[in-house]
Order: structure tokens, then C-alpha cells, then sequence
């Protein structure tokens, strides 16, 4: 079935509930290494996106969540999340719609423009070490169970990473503090992606 | 809280509305915490913008003006401005020339500006150059450039950057310089109190009844050591050494000096770390052009001080002394 | 003791080196706790000499400039320097057309200055006018004007006599202004915290944790209440209806204002007194001229806040706008 | 006996080590109601005064006296005895001695003048009560026995006002709590004056 800005929409009303049932969850690991106020960028962030009115145009589209996202939060996942959105936006530009087989790809350049804006390499735990592995795991999957394959990816990378220290963002400052601590940015790209079921 | 407010939600808008209240002359507020400079733009000429956290005054929005900047974006206190924002700033004051987005090296602030110089190029065609200053030798060392906050020494690129493009050079030449002042300035902070977020109404951490944090970032950022508080002179003595390591000056070299207050530390005690200064220069043979003493680069009621250190030339130096006026500065 | 200082005994000293290293185009030291403006004299101008406890940055010493002050005469922290050391700054700035001493109104500040005036006329035969600034309504009503204190307002009377000094006026002529300026401005201040004295290594009095106190003075002295901290927007109405009661303003009056920090207090609170004030003073339609937004005369690190207000006439409006250059304002 | 230059520099040597002796007494006293400094100034004053080498000319040698005190110490105390020899400077200008039955109207001129210089009036609980006291013991005085009709003048001033509230200086800020303790400067004037004997 392909992708068409009606699916996108749908999706966006998920999420945002999902995120916003996660709200004080993603709050609170944040408070643990940083400012706190991750459950909010999330929260808010898709929550101002499900009510956009969006274009037929995937890539406007795209566009429009990107803008709508870090107009609400200019924290870091904020910004990021929105590069990914501009990312996809212009792998999409004047398409109506998108093949299920071109998500690893879009979040392979997601991946690339966030890693780009962070200054931040893969192995940091970050958000972008969980895009990474939705990459990975995407790429193989061949028996379409996309979305559970992609959560799985999310959650196992928290647990992957929980027990090294964070390299970049804020929580580089509390490096050691932070081991033992799942990343609050892997987190929220578990909860999305739950969301998006 | 000792702190002189309202709700503490509206402490940077109240201020902001203060700031054109009582220098419309100066400054703008085109919309909702965007700052640019009152009157009319110079067709042509290459707009300079910044942007960041609020709580540094004159630092970030005190230095647009004649010049100096253009626009800045104005976050909350201690939080990066939303790229939505800078985008709009840079709109607000490109007159056909381009716009350079000049500002601390701060993580969200650089991916912020990355992202609103993407916007403008993608939607309006706007050129941007974009230059995040880090010199805060503290916080990272000379091989890992990219990691070293912006702090105080950035306003000699806001100057020198400023006093390009008000004599009408291009981006890449007004972007040049911006580059070249900051990669000639070093800076070294110490701290003795933190300071209230208006919003938290408490400090961000405590620093003991007689301890000094030598190299604490200005928004309280962890610095290189915690101990006693040290005589003036030592505590000279070790910021100016620090800075030596890091880029050494030698006879003949002229400079420009910024002993600088992070908001409660007096005029006073500035001036006893000048002396010392003044000492430490002339037994290495280095002239000292236009020092500035004072509040420059605050973190609101913090009590500490920071030593920056400009490494001019002639050209560097001509661009130093042009005439700038704003609220905070002139020259 | 959150001070940067070397031994506390040499706090004053150690200062007035830096600032004369800071800058030597502006500031000689002549003598001992001495500061005049650099350079020659202009024969046939009138001298004005202040002086006062240090630890008030920019007051006392710093207005020393041109369209401002020629001398200052440099005590201890918060302590009057001797009537010695004001005969002799009068000696080192008199030009043979006399010399106006200005300062504000302290006992002891009072009696050395009427003192060192009956000195020089006694050896040196140099004519001298004085006037001592009083402006805080706070510290007496106003049928007791010889008991008020001086405070910030007193840099109206500076800049205004000043500029009528540089203009040649005559001695008679510049303390006519002196004094004329000094009626026409009231103050009124409140402080959150009080300032370590460096002799002392402690504060003089403590002000609880969630309290301020209306009309503290400068160096502590009691105020009228001390109670818990209001919001912004009451305090600049009780310091600005307090002023109200005590010398009306009324539609079309023109006056400048002065928001102060006394030392701690930043610049981002400043503005948002400075908001509110803009709005009384348009309720009643008064127009603002050159207003001030700063550090201009202060306590060291004490938090706090004062509100002057100048009433302006065609003659003082004239003579504030002119120029006037010295380390701290620049007009 | 006329009194010269001589006799005034043996005077300034008594006092200055009476002044000593009593220099802490002072100090606290005047750290009750002030700063805490009278003793410095008192000590040091007549301390400095006494290494003069005094013109023979005894206004000159007043002036001398004058200059030298308030250079020392630019207190209220220090101001207002200086203002005091300054007095006495003018009123003996080129004479070489004068004679005791003077004192008491040099006293006059001396407490007239600190009046004006202090801008406060008697009554006032101040140093200016116990010189005025001074003033008229020393008028009705016929036996010669100058020194202790002077000393208990001043002695009893601070008896009689003690009970009495600061108005002048910086103590009347305390006005309240300054009932029931002595004016420091009226202190010292007893100090002095038990120096001349
Ligand atoms: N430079 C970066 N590169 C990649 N990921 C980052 C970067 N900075 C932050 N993150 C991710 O964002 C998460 C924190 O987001 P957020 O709370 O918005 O940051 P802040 O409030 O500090 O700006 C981190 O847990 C991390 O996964
Ligand atoms: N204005 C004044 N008029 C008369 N006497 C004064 C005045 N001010 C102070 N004194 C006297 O001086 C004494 C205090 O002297 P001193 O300690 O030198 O004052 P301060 O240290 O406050 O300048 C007082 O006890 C009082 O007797
Ligand atoms: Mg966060
Ligand atoms: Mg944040
Ligand atoms: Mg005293
Ligand atoms: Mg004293």
C-alpha cells in the first residue's frame, strides 16, 4: 500500500497520543541527564503536527511538519527531528506518494542530515544510534512486519547503550553519571515509533 | 529569589518590551522576540544577525545597533531560540546582500542557525554565511575547536564583523573577518556564586561559602577545578598563563583586553584584576589597544569574571576602532 | 567573602591603579587617592571636584571627564576621604576661575568638603563654591533637605554642571546649575542584599531570604519598610508614586529618568522596571528625555534597584544632551 | 603663666599618650552606635600631632595642628576637632603666646565653629555638649583651678545625656538604642581633657 499525505496524517494523530501518554515518562529521563523537557518537545511537537491541514505533496508535506515541529520546540531533539522531517521532505519534493520499500531509505538520509546537524557520530547514544539500527533492521526485513521490526530495533538499542556513557548533547557534560541511564533521546524514538503502529 | 520581577514567565518578554521602551532609537521589535535595529535598512548592505539565550545582557540583543548587529533571536533565559525564530530574524534584515549568523558555539544554537539557514535558502533565497564563535579555552582543548563554548570574546566579532559590513563589504569579506576576530580571541572565566533562572527560582548548582570554580561556563557548566577562593592576582595569574598556553603572545604583539563581569562582581574588583593584567602584558612587551572594563557578557547576578584576549593587526585594529553605537557600547 | 581582591587594605588602592592603567587618556592620579582627568588643564575653566567613600563605581571617580568632572578626591570604602586630600584635589584642578565642589550630602563628606574650602581660601586663595546633592527622598521629607542623602541622582548634577564648566561658564554661573539641576531630581531605592565591606569581610546587616527593605541607603542605612520581595511592577509604582507625592509631575512636563542597578541587580530587571515605568509615566503624559538604563552609581555587589527622576527645562535639557566622555557614560 | 608654642607641644605629648591609653575604650564605645573608630582617630590625631615641630607663631602652630589632625583621619570626630584648632588658628594669628584666662573664650569660638561645621545644634548629645558645658564652667571659674573644673564639666556631660537619644553624626540612625549610652565623641572629649591636666 503506498504512503499518501492521508496515511501521514493518521499516523501523526497516533503518535501524538502515544507521545502524549509518554509525556512525564520522557520528562523525567530527561530531567536525570539534561533540562527536562523532552516529554514536552515530543508531546507538543507531533501534537502541532496532527493538526496540520497537510499538503497533497508528500514532500511539502514533509515540509510543513518540519517547520510546524522546531516552531514548537527549539530544544535539540526538537531541531533534529525536525532536520529528519527536511530531510525527507526534499528526498520527496513534488511526489504525492511513497512506497513502504523506500522507508529505510528515507530514514537512512534522515539518519545522515540529523548527524550532519548534531555535529554527532553514530556510537554516541543518541536518538540517531536507534534510527541507525530501524535502518539496519529495515533494510533485512523482508517479511513486512515493518512496524514491529522497527520498534524492536528502537528498544533494543536502549538497552544496548544504557550501560555506556552519553557523548553528546547536554549529557555529555554528566558522562559518567549517565551510564546506567537509557538515553532519553532513544527513548523518545521508542515511544514515537510505538506510536506509529 | 532575590531577583526584581513579575511572574517569572514573563521575565524575558518584560524585559525585551523595557529594552525598546527605553531605546526605540536604537531598537525594534519587529515580532514576538525578534530585536532588529530601529529605522530604515541600508539597501546593500550585509546583515548580521545573532541569537541565543536570554539572561547575558547586553549579550546577545544589547549589541544590535550601529556598527555592530542587525537582529537577534531571543530564546528563554538559557535556551536557544527556535530556528522558526532565526529564520525570521534573518528575514527581517537581509537588505540584498546576505545575511552571516554569528553567535556562540552553543549545541542547540548552532543546530538552530544550521536549521534556519537551510529554511531561508530553501523558502526565500536568502544567502547565509554562518559563524558560531568558541572561545572559551576552558571548556575544550585547541584541538577540539568545534567543542569550546562561545562566551564573552564574541562581541569583539560582533564589532569587528559589524564595522565590515557598515562599510559595505560583502558577505564572504564580512564573514571573513567575523572568522578571523574569533579565531584570534581567547577567553578564560571564573566564578564565585551561580545565578537564578527566573523560571526555576533557584540556582542552578552551589558553589560553597569560600570556593571560586575556575573555568565554569556561563551557564554553570562544570569548570576546571573547585576550591578556595584565590587572591585576585593568582586568580589573574592563572587565567592569563591559561590563555598563554593556549596561544601564546610575545613582544611586539598588539591586543585588545576584556576584563569582564558576569554580572554582581563590581567595577571595583574588575580593575584589580586590570592591574594585574596590566603587569603580566608589559613584562611580555604586549600593547594594549582599547581595553574594555566591565559587563559585556553577564549570567544575570553571577559573581565571577572573565579575562578575553583579542590578538590584533592592522586590520583587525581599524575595524576595532570604527565608530558603533547601541545601548551598551559605544565607540 | 565573594570578593575578587588581593589584601583588603589595599582594595581602594589596588582599583585606582587599574583604572588609571585602564585608562590612561582619561584618569591621572596626581597624588595619593587623587584622580583628575589626564591631560592640561584649559586655563579659565571652572574646576568641579567631588569625592566620597569609594565602592560605588561609577561614583565618584569615574565621572571624572570631559563635559563632566575635573577631580575626585578617593576615601576607604563607604568612608569620607580627608579634607587634606579635597584641598588638594581642588588645588590640582583649579585653572584660576575657581572650583565648584559637588558631591552628595553625608555628614562626614559635608564637613570635609566646608573644611578643605576654607583651606585653599585660607592658603591658596582659590574661590570655591560647594553644593551637596541630596535627592533621597527616602532618608527625610522634604522640609528636612540638609538631612537627605545623596544618591544616583547626583549624576544629573555632574553631567549638567559639567557641561556648563566645558562651556566656560563662571563659577557662580556652573554652581547655579549645580545646584539647580540637584533640586530639580529625586531618588528612591529598595535593596534585596547588602554588599561585603573588604575590611570588614561581611556584610553590614542582613536582609532575610524572601525579603527586601524600601529605601535601604547605599551603605545600609534603614529605610522605611522591610518586608517581604514585591513583584517588579509594585515596586517601581511605590518608588515612583513615593516620588510623586514628593515633587508632583503633570502632563507635559519633560524629565529624564535614571533606573539604577545598585550592583548586582542585572540589567534584564532593570528593563522590566523600566517597562512599567514607561507606562506611568505615559498615564500622566509625561515625556521622556535621554533616559539612563544601568549601572551608574552603585554599592558594589548589593542587589537592588533605584529610580531617579530629573525635571527638565529648555537650559537642562540643553546642557544634559551635550557631550561628556568618561570610562563609564559617554554622551 | 602665658601659654607658647612650648607649653602647647607639652600639652599635645600628654594627651596623646593618655589618648593612647584610652584608645580602645573608645573604639568601643563608638562601635556601639557607629563604625567603631573613634579611638583610631583620637589616638592618632594627637599621636601625629605631638611629633610636630610647632611655629612659634601659636595661631600658626593651631593651624598646624589643624592640617595635621585632619589628615589623619577624615572621621567626624577628626573633622570637627580640626575645625576646632582652626578656630583657635584665626583668633591668635601672629601672636607668640596667650593667657589662660583666653581659654574659655578660644573654647567658644572653637565649639561655634564645629557647630556651623557640623550642622547641628547643642542639645544634640554630642562632643559640642560637653565643649559648651566646658565654656561656661570655665567662664564662672575664678579659683584657677582650670584642668578639673574643665574635666568635670565634660564628665558630667556625659552623665547628664546618657539617658538621653543621639541626634547628630551617624548615631542617630540609632537614636533609640542610643538611650542609656554614652556619646562616644562626649567620651572623648573627657579623655582629652584628662590628658591636658
Ligand atoms: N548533538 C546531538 N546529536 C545527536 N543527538 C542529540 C544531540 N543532542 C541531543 N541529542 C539527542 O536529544 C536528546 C535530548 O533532547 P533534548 O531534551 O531536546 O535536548 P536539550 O533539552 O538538551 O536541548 C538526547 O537524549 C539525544 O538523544
Ligand atoms: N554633625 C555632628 N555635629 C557634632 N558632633 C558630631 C557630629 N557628628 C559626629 N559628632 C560627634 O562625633 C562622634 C563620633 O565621631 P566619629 O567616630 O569620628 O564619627 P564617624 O566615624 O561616624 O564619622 C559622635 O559621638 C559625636 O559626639
Ligand atoms: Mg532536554
Ligand atoms: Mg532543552
Ligand atoms: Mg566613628
Ligand atoms: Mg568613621
Amino acid at each position: 500500500m503506498e504512503i499518501t499525505s492521508n496515511e501521514l496524517k493518521a499516523a501523526l494523530a497516533r503518535i501524538a497520543e502515544h507521545a502524549g501518554e509518554n509525556r512525564e515518562f520522557l520528562c523525567q529521563a530527561d530531567a536525570q541527564l539534561g533540562d527536562g523537557d523532552l516529554g514536552i518537545t515530543v508531546a507538543e511537537g507531533f501534537s502541532a503536527c496532527a493538526k496540520l491541514d497537510l499538503s497533497d505533496d508528500v514532500g511539502r508535506a514533509f515540509f510543513e511538519m518540519a517547520r510546524t515541529f522546531q516552531q514548537v520546540s527549539s530544544s535539540s531533539f526538537g531541531t533534529l527531528v525536525a532536520t529528519g522531517l527536511m530531510a525527507a521532505a526534499k528526498a520527496l519534493k513534488d511526489r504525492t506518494e511513497f512506497g513502504p520499500d523506500e522507508i529505510a531509505g528515507l530514514l537512512a538520509q534522515a539518519r545522515d542530515a540529523m548527524l550532519a546537524r548534531g555535529k554527532s557520530s553514530l556510537g554516541e547514544k543518541t536518538v540517531l544510534d536507534g534510527l541507525d539500527a530501524q535502518v539496519h533492521a529495515l533494510e533485512a526485513e523482508r517479511s513486512g512486519a515493518l512496524m514491529e521490526t522497527a520498534v524492536t530495533a528502537a528498544r533494543d538499542t536502549v538497552e544496548k547503550f544504557t550501560q555506556r556513557p552519553n557523548q553528546a548533547g547536554r549529557a555529555r557534560i554528566f558522562a559518567e553519571k549517565s551510564v546506567g541511564l537509557p538515553d532519553p533521546g532513544q527513548l523518545a524514538l521508542v515511544v514515537i515509533t510505538e506510536g506509529l503502529r | 529569589m532575590k531577583k526584581i520581577l513579575n511572574d517569572p514567565q514573563n521575565y524575558v518578554d518584560e524585559m525585551l518590551d523595557g529594552l525598546v521602551a527605553a531605546h526605540p532609537e536604537i531598537y525594534a521589535k519587529p515580532a514576538h522576540r525578534i530585536i532588529t535595529r530601529a529605522g530604515e535598512k541600508t539597501k546593500g548592505k550585509v546583515g548580521i544577525v545573532t541569537g541565543g539565550g536570554s539572561g547575558h545582557l547586553p549579550v546577545f540583543t544589547g549589541y544590535v545597533g550601529t556598527g555592530l548587529l542587525d537582529g537577534c533571536a531571543i530564546g528563554n533565559v538559557f535556551a536557544s531560540p527556535s530556528a522558526d525564530q532565526m529564520a525570521e530574524t534573518i528575514r527581517a534584515v537581509d537588505a540584498g546582500a546576505g545575511v552571516l549568523c554569528l553567535y556562540g558555539n552553543y549545541g542547540g544554537d548552532v543546530m538552530n542557525f544550521d536549521m534556519a539557514a537551510e529554511m531561508v535558502s530553501f523558502e526565500d533565497d536568502i544567502r547565509t554565511a554562518s559563524h558560531a564563535v568558541s572561545d572559551d579555552v576552558a571548556s575544550a582543548p585547541r584541538g577540539e575547536m568545534e567543542k569550546r563554548r562561545g562566551v564573552a570574546g564574541m562581541i569583539y566579532a560582533f564589532k569587528i564583523a559589524g564595522a565590515a559590513a557598515e562599510r559595505m563589504a560583502d558577505l564572504d569579506e564580512v564573514a571573513r573577518l567575523a572568522r578571523k576576530a574569533s579565531g584570534n580571541v581567547v577567553s578564560m572565566g571564573m566564578a564565585m556564586t551561580p545565578c537564578i533562572i527566573p523560571q526555576l527560582g533557584k540556582a542552578s548548582s552551589v558553589i560553597g561559602d569560600d570556593e571560586m570554580e575556575m573555568g565554569m561556563g556561563i551557564h554553570g557548566e562544570p569548570g576546571t577545578w573547585r576550591g578556595p577562593i584565590k587572591p585576585a592576582d593568582d586568580i589573574l595569574d592563572e587565567m592569563f598563563d591559561t590563555l598563554q598556553a593556549d596561544r601564546p603572545l610575545g613582544k611586539g604583539d598588539r591586543v585588545s583586553v576584556l576584563v569582564n563581569s558576569l554580572g554582581a562582581t563590581p567595577h571595583e574588583e574588575l580593575y584589580i584584576l586590570y592591574r594585574r593584567l596590566a603587569v603580566r602584558l608589559s613584562e611580555i612587551g604586549v600593547d594594549v589597544v582599547m581595553p574594555l572594563v566591565g559587563r559585556y557578557a553577564t549570567s544575570m547576578e553571577m559573581t565571577g569574571a572573565s579575562l578575553s584576549i583579542l590578538r590584533l593587526d592592522d586590520e583587525l585594529e581599524d575595524l576595532l576602532a570604527a565608530p558603533a553605537n547601541c545601548a551598551f557600547w559605544r565607540v
